[in-house]
């Protein structure tokens, strides 16, 4: 007898018998299926009671009205707002995305005072107190030495509470330079100076008009307020309203619009003038505005009579004269026809030329502050605050020269000339501090270079934003504000609403992080400042100033979220009759109506480029959030590639392919771009989207595509300092 | 060293040699197991298969080597059922070869599904609707008549039989060997057929979709034609390679020959059949979902039509005529020229059947990806190849494979 | 007594989407994502495995300038309900673990994650491209979990996921109306997130069996069509264009098949 | 190293050789007595008694981790104090969802002070509500997150109890112990206290084939077209 081999194997075959008559495999299967339903590292959300917190969007101009959902005190999601004026329960990706933003890796967690060079990332934690101790002692010394004009700040907007606690700020300071970000709502507040008589910007009821025709303004694609004008296009479509969109490349508006025509870009004022010529010359127009006796009808009368018959223009153009007359026709004689202008999203200036002369078919289809015309729209009427004392010291600099030139000689109707701030600075005017609130001109002036040359001149600069985006990470002190979900704030919606709307921006969290309303903080350092600058800001806080300022509407405000009442918010402006000014006062009209010159020599540089608006790339204060910039077509973003469009027959000509690489030169700078096929573009273009090439925020956006504003430049238009490029020279060197 | 392992009367290599050998085949092995390992634990993003290539490199080779693998089953049938008796001489290698194919192709699976955790879900939670749970219930059923057919040759091991418990068992199994092979071909019928099922019942595939008899669409049958067709191809083209290798002759070639014609008719047969089933698809079902012949085949930025014509006239016209001819078979380069292009011939058929399925576009506004395996998927289709030479040299050192071996390579 | 009869009918949920509105701004892709906890990666530029159970396919008519015309065209799944109408829509049958079933109560095809083993046959079966494979472990950036939804499961790697049409709205609408001693939904109860978002209305979703439900009536426009409509799936979504060569590009034909 | 040297003949399949070859290593002597035998059907019987022990007493020990709840909480003297039954306290909210466990805002009704002399309220009193936290019960008939269900469904439409489900737990005095599945994370209450899954009173297991059972046999839908039962996208999510 011996234990051998075969009991150990017996020993093995009785084991395992026993462990098949066991639980113990079939409930580790069973278990092991279980478990790779949640791994440890998926997060599992907890469950909760379900919420609804009505609020406002600030992600751009638009003002929608938002409804997040919370389970439990986190919130889920962000829809739109049944009801609301400006988008009725409609909301657009980027609004839907905002909870990203809340609960990003992008957001700046706690003040921070730059550490290494500038740009580098390098940052060290301070307090709240030590940091506005900073500034208000950078700030009290600059105004001891007489610099205070040298202290400026650019904001995102003008409108709302905040940005006037800033401007307000500058004033009593003493410094006259409170910039916003360009947008061709420059434009159009100089066109109504010279054409109304006064500085107001331009609404449009669209809703109601009856035919619409746009000079490249990407009508769906985030021109105005998104939301709004999306509504407005399937009420069209639903209504059989036409929409004729004017643009050399088959964007998104024009697709959907009933005609597309292509035209030969920048020349948009020429086609205005030949419509003019056409309605003149047939007696289309309507007296209401334009006849005999009309300020300075009689010259343009002359001018467009002379110099813009459709053959001239079909030559500028390169429009069939055919098109135009059919086109002048049916524009005059729609009932309540409007025209549109500001390219894109409108986020650019546009020339003066093309303002006025786009204006001016709005002047003769008689539709100025008539349902579904153009109205002049006023700055939101309910911001009305004490007035301040002024010492000698803030007086005299308030009256300085403002740094962009804006309300000054040639500039006199200008109220900010932001396109122009750059190359003042590095002209030698000096800017010692420099407040950036809601928004990233580092990343979205034109020009990149200079731009980063100007802020290199700065001294010290003060960001209040949310994000560690490229202006913040370019800057000295980071304040972080909180986001729009942690605050209030009043959120008025102007863009090119022609009844404008103020919803109310609630906390629907409280603030994840260590951050500060900006109101707030402009406030604790007018405090920290001291007299004369504490007494223009006598609130203890923000909401006691925002409550204050919202009077009796403030219950309205919290409870409906919003306020449509004119009394309320901005005013449309009544136009009377026969006050509209042709000539626009300018003695020589041709210097209004001459094509840009584009810079850079056509031989070294054939094509043309020309940034485009995208509604899924985002090219405001914010970036793309993740899910956004997960919409974006493998046409436009190929992994860190950007792709341009050309027509194919550019890219035969320039030896290029589908997919292939090369090289796009412009007087600014060249990029390593990727090559995108695309009919719709006419040939000798070359598209590029504005949005990419973040340097700033998180993986999922920085390093992603080119800054477009890396390769374009400004160019002044002379009659008015409005930055009237439209693009640039370029070239496509196969790579 | 191991010489009391090797069967009698026939001769072997040096030990030093042999281990050499496998260790070779062993380091591929552990590549494509740190390959396996890779994919297991970081997941299917290891490969470069996406949502248009959900089915690809593996998938192939699963459905490759299983064909190739019906050498088994069809040998059997012929050898059991129909009575070929020469063929004794080589249904043990074909049941080596089919036990190897048909392990890898569960080995794969097992890496090819997104939850192998969850694999048992197929049998558990069976929806009997679907052709994929037909495969993997005759798969699983197949791979276990396949080890009862091996066992007993495992069990002729020197030593082993030697113990008289195993050397009944081995004799006993040896008795009912042709109930196994019954019900293994018939299992394979199935599940090769169920197999060309997968993607013959796709309707929303026009590409793949064949209208059919009751439940089974054409596919279903052909698929089981071409392993029956092409496996015995694949036993004959490694029989050639182990001589070439071994540099001895293994099998007569009366028996290489027999089995060679048989296929070559089967590869007849099946290529007749394919090409009415391509003739009707192209012009009859494929129109009908608005589908040309060539909207399939163009736009291919690689290969195009040429598939086609490999797989119908190169793989398959072309060895069916030379294995079919007397003088194709008496004709060693040519009769091996046939066997490549057969074996070849199934392997394409199934790269088209399960990689093209996914990849054509239907929608009109969708085109067609390209797809390149990354490297762990190289690696570990490449596992169950040196799995399979490492299984084979064993079973050829230490087990009578080979009934012949002596009788052919007399000691001198 | 036809009402009741309307109500014990079983219900179809369907989509009805006007292309002529669509502006392809995306917000339907995102509501989409952000409503069912949809995970996001470093770079979604590779479409062939980025998780958009609603896509918006760009369609052009592939004429040169300037007669080039641009079709946005959202797909979320079609709900297919497969030859006859019987439920057997292309990718139910052929999932051998039973994880994607077809409901005759709502028409609704279902996808169950903790079911699927990631075997893709049911992507193979899919003509639509409407399935999705979780390739990657979906991970959140520090912190961004806390938007996640509790009303949808997060799913893991290595399984199928899809569009549900929400159907976890339909759940909690029902808990609603049980509560309050109702056993049936008003149309505008449950909606899908998309449907909600978009901000051009150019989605409406209902019942398409239920006369009372504004997509019984839309699906009858002689614009109106579906994808594929030749592979007999018989999708639940349907499109509506007044351009024909969009309607065209909803089916393949044969060269010379006129329309 | 070895050659190749044997000379016998006959390696042909289906030979019936019973002779045995040299007596090389390894070899097993004949001729072994029938005393081995039984020390093999010993062994046999040590391996198969020993992996009966661990697959049925051992493995449950290792698999679930023991976990006392935060506060020994007392349904019985609650269930007497309470007007509404179980829903006093587990109340449905508004919109049809179901609150599941009490938070603190419920209980502070009666325990803003320390009401009786029970130590564990005194527990929940000084631990809980005085430091404004929320007790952090295990919950066992927590279900997976791919679990959608609806109490209203079945309490309010379809009229159950909550012992159905739940068992007698409003009878209880004291809680039991929360048994934690180490691989899942799940209460043992879902596969039930019997490992081998035998359950004999409804409530003994919370498995997704006892909700299919009661679904089948009372709601009796056939919905789902691949199973004939009802849809799957009635209880998941």
């Amino acid at each position: 007898m011996k234990i051998d081999r075969r009991c150990f194997l017996s020993l093995g075959i009785g084991g395992a018998a026993g462990i098949a008559l066991s639980p113990l495999p079939w409930k580790l299967a069973d278990d092991s299926a279980i478990w790779t339903q949640m791994w440890p590292w998926t997060p599992v959300p907890a469950d909760g009671e379900v919420t609804y917190v009505k609020s406002a969007c600030t992600l751009c101009p638009g003002g929608c009205g938002i409804s997040v959902r919370k389970v439990g005190n986190r919130a889920v999601k962000i829809e739109g707002v049944e009801g609301h004026p400006v988008n009725d329960g409609g909301i657009c990706p980027l609004g839907l995305s905002g909870l990203q933003l809340l609960y990003g890796p992008t957001r700046v967690k706690t003040p921070l005072k730059r550490a290494g060079e500038r740009g580098e990332g390098k940052w060290i934690k301070i307090s709240w107190e030590e940091a506005i101790a900073e500034v208000a002692k950078k700030l009290g010394d600059l105004r001891e030495k007489g610099e205070s004009n040298s202290v400026a700040c650019i904001s995102g907007s003008d409108k709302g509470t905040v940005p006037s606690l800033f401007k307000r700020f500058l004033s009593v300071y003493g410094s006259p330079n409170f910039m916003r970000m360009p947008s061709i709502q420059d434009s159009y507040e100089i066109a109504n100076s010279i054409s109304l008589g006064f500085i107001a910007q331009s609404g449009f009821d669209l809703e109601h008009a009856d035919f619409i025709l746009s000079f490249g303004s990407g009508l769906i694609e985030g021109w105005g307020s998104p939301v709004r004008m999306i509504r407005a296009n399937s009420s069209w479509r639903k209504a059989g309203i036409k929409v004729v969109q004017v643009e050399s490349r088959l964007s998104n508006s024009a697709a959907k619009s009933d005609k597309w025509i292509p035209i030969n870009p920048g020349t948009e004022y020429a086609l205005a003038l030949g419509l003019a010529h056409v309605i003149i010359r047939e007696s289309l127009y309507r007296n209401d505005f334009v006849h005999a006796g009309a300020l300075g009808f009689i010259r343009f009368r002359d001018l467009v009579l002379s110099n813009y018959s459709p053959d001239s223009v079909e030559k500028i153009t390169g429009i069939k004269k055919e098109t135009i007359e059919a086109l002048a026709v049916d524009f005059a004689r729609s009932g309540r026809p409007v025209a549109i202008c500001g390219r894109g999203h409108g986020k650019a200036q546009s020339s003066l030329g093309e303002l006025l002369a786009v204006q001016a078919l709005n002047a003769l289809a008689g539709n100025i502050g008539k349902e579904g015309g153009v109205f002049a729209v006023n700055d939101p009427a309910y911001i009305a605050w004490p007035a301040y004392q002024v010492d000698e010291a803030g007086a005299a600099g308030i009256k300085k020269e403002r740094i962009d030139g804006a309300g000054n000689g040639k500039y006199g109707l200008a109220k900010s000339l932001t396109n122009r701030f750059a190359g003042a600075v590095n002209s030698g005017l000096p800017v010692s501090l420099l407040f950036v609130l809601e928004s990233n001109p580092v990343y979205s002036l034109p020009d990149t270079k200079a731009v980063k040359d100007a802020f290199k001149k700065i001294p010290f600069i003060v960001s209040f934003s949310s994000f560690m985006d490229d202006t913040a990470l370019n800057s000295d002190l980071i304040l972080p504000n909180h986001v729009y979900l942690e605050r209030y704030e009043d959120v008025p919606a102007t863009a090119g609403l022609s009844k404008p709307v103020v919803s109310l921006a609630r906390p629907v969290v409280s603030p994840q992080f260590n951050t500060k309303h900006a109101g707030d903080v402009i406030i604790l350092i007018a405090k920290e400042v001291g007299s004369p600058v504490s007494d223009a800001f006598p609130w203890d806080d923000y909401q006691a100033c925002l409550e204050g300022t919202a009077g009796d509407k403030w219950k309205m405000l919290n409870e409906e979220g919003f306020s449509s009442d004119p009394a309320f918010t901005a005013q449309a402006v009544n136009t009377s009759p026969g006050k509209f000014d042709l000539s626009g006062g300018v003695a020589d009209l041709s210097i209004l109506f001459t094509p840009v010159n584009l810079e850079g020599d056509p031989k070294a540089y054939p094509l043309l480029l020309l940034p485009y608006d995208s509604f899924r790339i985002a090219n405001g204060y914010i970036g793309d959030p993740p899910f956004v910039i997960k919409t974006v077509e493998d046409t436009v973003l190929k992994g860190k590639d950007i792709l341009v469009e050309i027509n194919p027959a550019t890219a035969s000509a320039n030896g290029l392919s589908a997919g292939s690489y090369a090289i796009l030169k412009t007087p600014k700078g060249s990029a390593r771009v990727k090559i995108n096929l695309f009919d719709g573009i006419m040939p000798g273009l070359v598209a590029m989207p504005r949005g990419l090439g973040h340097t700033a925020y998180d993986n999922y956006l920085a390093g992603k595509g080119i800054n477009v504003n890396e390769l374009i430049g400004t160019l002044e238009d002379p009659a008015s300092g409005l930055d009237a490029a439209w693009g640039i020279r370029a070239n496509l060197i196969k790579a | 060293m191991d010489s009391a392992l090797i069967p009698k009367g026939v001769k072997r290599c040096p030990t030093w040699q042999f281990a050499l050998w496998i260790g070779a085949a062993g380091a591929v092995l552990l590549w494509g197991v740190f390959a396996m390992l890779l994919c297991w634990f970081k997941g299917l993003n290891q490969t470069n298969m996406n949502d248009s290539y959900g089915f690809a490199l593996w998938i192939w080779a699963d459905l490759a080597v299983i064909a190739l693998g019906g050498g088994a089953f069809f040998t059997g049938f012929l050898r059991y059922i129909v009575g070929k008796d020469e063929l004794k001489n080589i249904i043990n290698y074909a049941v080596l070869i089919g036990f190897i194919c048909y392990s890898s192709a569960l080995l794969i699976l097992a890496i090819d599904i997104g939850q192998p955790l969850r694999g048992w879900f197929i049998f558990w939670h069976a929806n009997v609707h679907s052709m994929l749970t037909e495969v993997a219930f005759c798969l699983t059923c197949y791979f276990g008549v396949l080890t009862i057919e091996y066992v007993p040759l495992i069990l002729e091991n020197r030593q082993i039989d030697k113990v008289p418990f195993f050397h009944r068992i081995s004799h006993n199994l040896h008795e009912i060997m042709a109930v196994f092979a019954a019900t293994g071909a018939f299992l394979s019928f199935f599940h090769q057929g169920s197999l060309g099922g997968v993607p013959g019942v796709l309707f929303g595939r026009p590409f793949a979709y064949r209208e059919g008899l009751f439940i089974w669409p054409w596919t279903f049958f052909l698929y089981t034609w071409s392993a029956a067709a092409c496996g015995p191809c694949f036993t004959i083209l490694v029989t050639w390679i182990t001589e070439k290798i071994t540099k001895k002759k293994l099998v007569k070639q009366n028996v290489i020959e027999l089995l060679a014609k048989i296929s070559g008719w089967m590869i007849g047969t099946y290529i007749i059949a394919k090409i009415i089933d391509t003739w009707y698809w192209a012009k009859v079902t494929a129109p009908a979902s608005g589908f040309n012949l060539m909207d399939f085949y163009s736009n291919n930025p690689f290969y195009g039509i040429w598939i086609l014509i490999l797989e119908i006239v190169i793989c398959g016209v072309v060895p069916a005529l030379i294995l079919i001819t007397e003088k194709g078979r008496k004709n060693p380069v040519m009769l091996m020229t046939g066997i490549i292009l057969a074996v070849l011939g199934a392997c394409v058929n199934r790269w088209v059947m399960v990689l093209q399925v996914m990849a054509v576009p239907v929608l009109t506004f969708e085109s067609w990806a390209m797809y390149y395996p990354s490297w762990q998927e190289v690696a570990t289709t490449i596992l169950p190849v040196a799995y399979g030479v490492i299984l084979i040299s064993l079973s050829y050192r230490y087990l009578p494979v080979f009934p012949q071996e002596q009788e052919l390579n007399p000691e001198v | 007594m036809k009402e009741e009869q309307n109500h014990e009918k079983a219900k179809q949920f369907g989509m009805v989407i006007d292309l002529d509105k669509c502006t392809g701004c995306g917000a339907c892709m995102v509501a989409c994502m952000a409503e069912n906890n949809v995970p996001f990666k470093e770079d979604e530029s590779k479409k062939l495995d980025s998780i958009t159970w609603l896509r918006v396919y760009k369609l052009t008519n592939g004429k040169p300038f300037p007669d080039t015309e641009i079709c946005y065209l959202p797909r979320p799944c079609q709900h297919c309900g497969g030859k006859g109408n019987h439920g057997h829509s292309p990718c139910v049958s052929v999932c051998p673990a039973t994880a994607t079933d077809y409901s005759k109560e709502t028409g609704i095809v279902s996808q169950i994650y903790t079911r699927c083993f990631g075997c893709r046959y049911c992507m193979a079966a899919c003509p639509y491209h409407a399935r999705y494979f979780n390739w990657w472990d979906p991970v959140w950036p520090d912190g961004m979990e806390k938007y996640l939804s509790p009303n949808v499961s997060v799913r893991m790697r290595g399984i199928v996921e899809k569009c549900s049409f929400c159907f976890h709205r339909y759940q909690i609408a029902m808990d609603k109306a049980y509560y309050e001693g109702r056993g049936e939904l008003e149309e505008n109860e449950y909606q899908t997130a998309c449907t909600q978002a978009c901000p051009a209305n150019a989605i409406t979703f209902g019942d398409l069996n239920n006369s009372g439900h504004a997509v019984h009536e839309l699906k009858k426009d002689k614009n109106a069509f579906r994808l594929l409509e030749r592979l007999q799936t018989n999708p639940k979504v349907y499109y509506i264009s007044s351009r024909e060569w969009v309607r065209r590009a909803g089916d393949n034909y044969l060269k010379t098949e006129k329309k | 190293m070895s050659k190749p040297d044997d000379k016998t003949t006959g390696i042909s399949a289906g030979t019936d050789s019973t002779e045995a070859g040299s007596s090389s290593a390894g070899g097993i002597e004949k001729g072994q007595g029938n005393g081995d035998s039984g020390f093999v059907i010993l062994f046999f019987i040590i391996g198969f008694v020993a992996s009966l022990i661990i697959g049925w007493v051992v493995f449950p020990k290792l698999l679930y981790s023991q976990k006392a709840q935060p506060i020994d909480f007392n349904h019985a003297l609650h269930l007497e104090a309470v007007s509404d039954g179980c829903e006093s306290c587990h109340l449905f909210r508004e919109d049809g969802t179901y609150a599941g466990v009490p938070s603190n805002a419920q209980c502070v009704d009666c325990h803003q002070e320390v009401q009786g002399d029970s130590p564990e309220e005194k527990k929940f009193v000084e631990e809980y509500v005085a430091k404004e936290r929320e007790v952090p019960w295990l919950v066992y008939s927590k279900q997976p997150d791919c679990v959608f269900f609806s109490h209203a469904a079945h309490v309010k439409k379809a009229g159950m109890e909550c012992i159905t489900c739940h068992g007698p737990i409003g009878e209880s005095t004291s809680l039991q112990v929360y048994e934690e599945n180490r691989i899942t994370g799940y209460s043992r209450n879902i596969w039930g206290k019997n490992i081998a899954g035998i359950k004999r009173e409804p409530w003994d297991r919370m498995k997704m084939d006892d909700c299919a059972e009661c679904h089948e046999k009372e709601a009796g839908k056939r919905s789902s077209v691949q199973t004939d039962k009802e849809a799957c996208f009635v209880c998941h999510k």
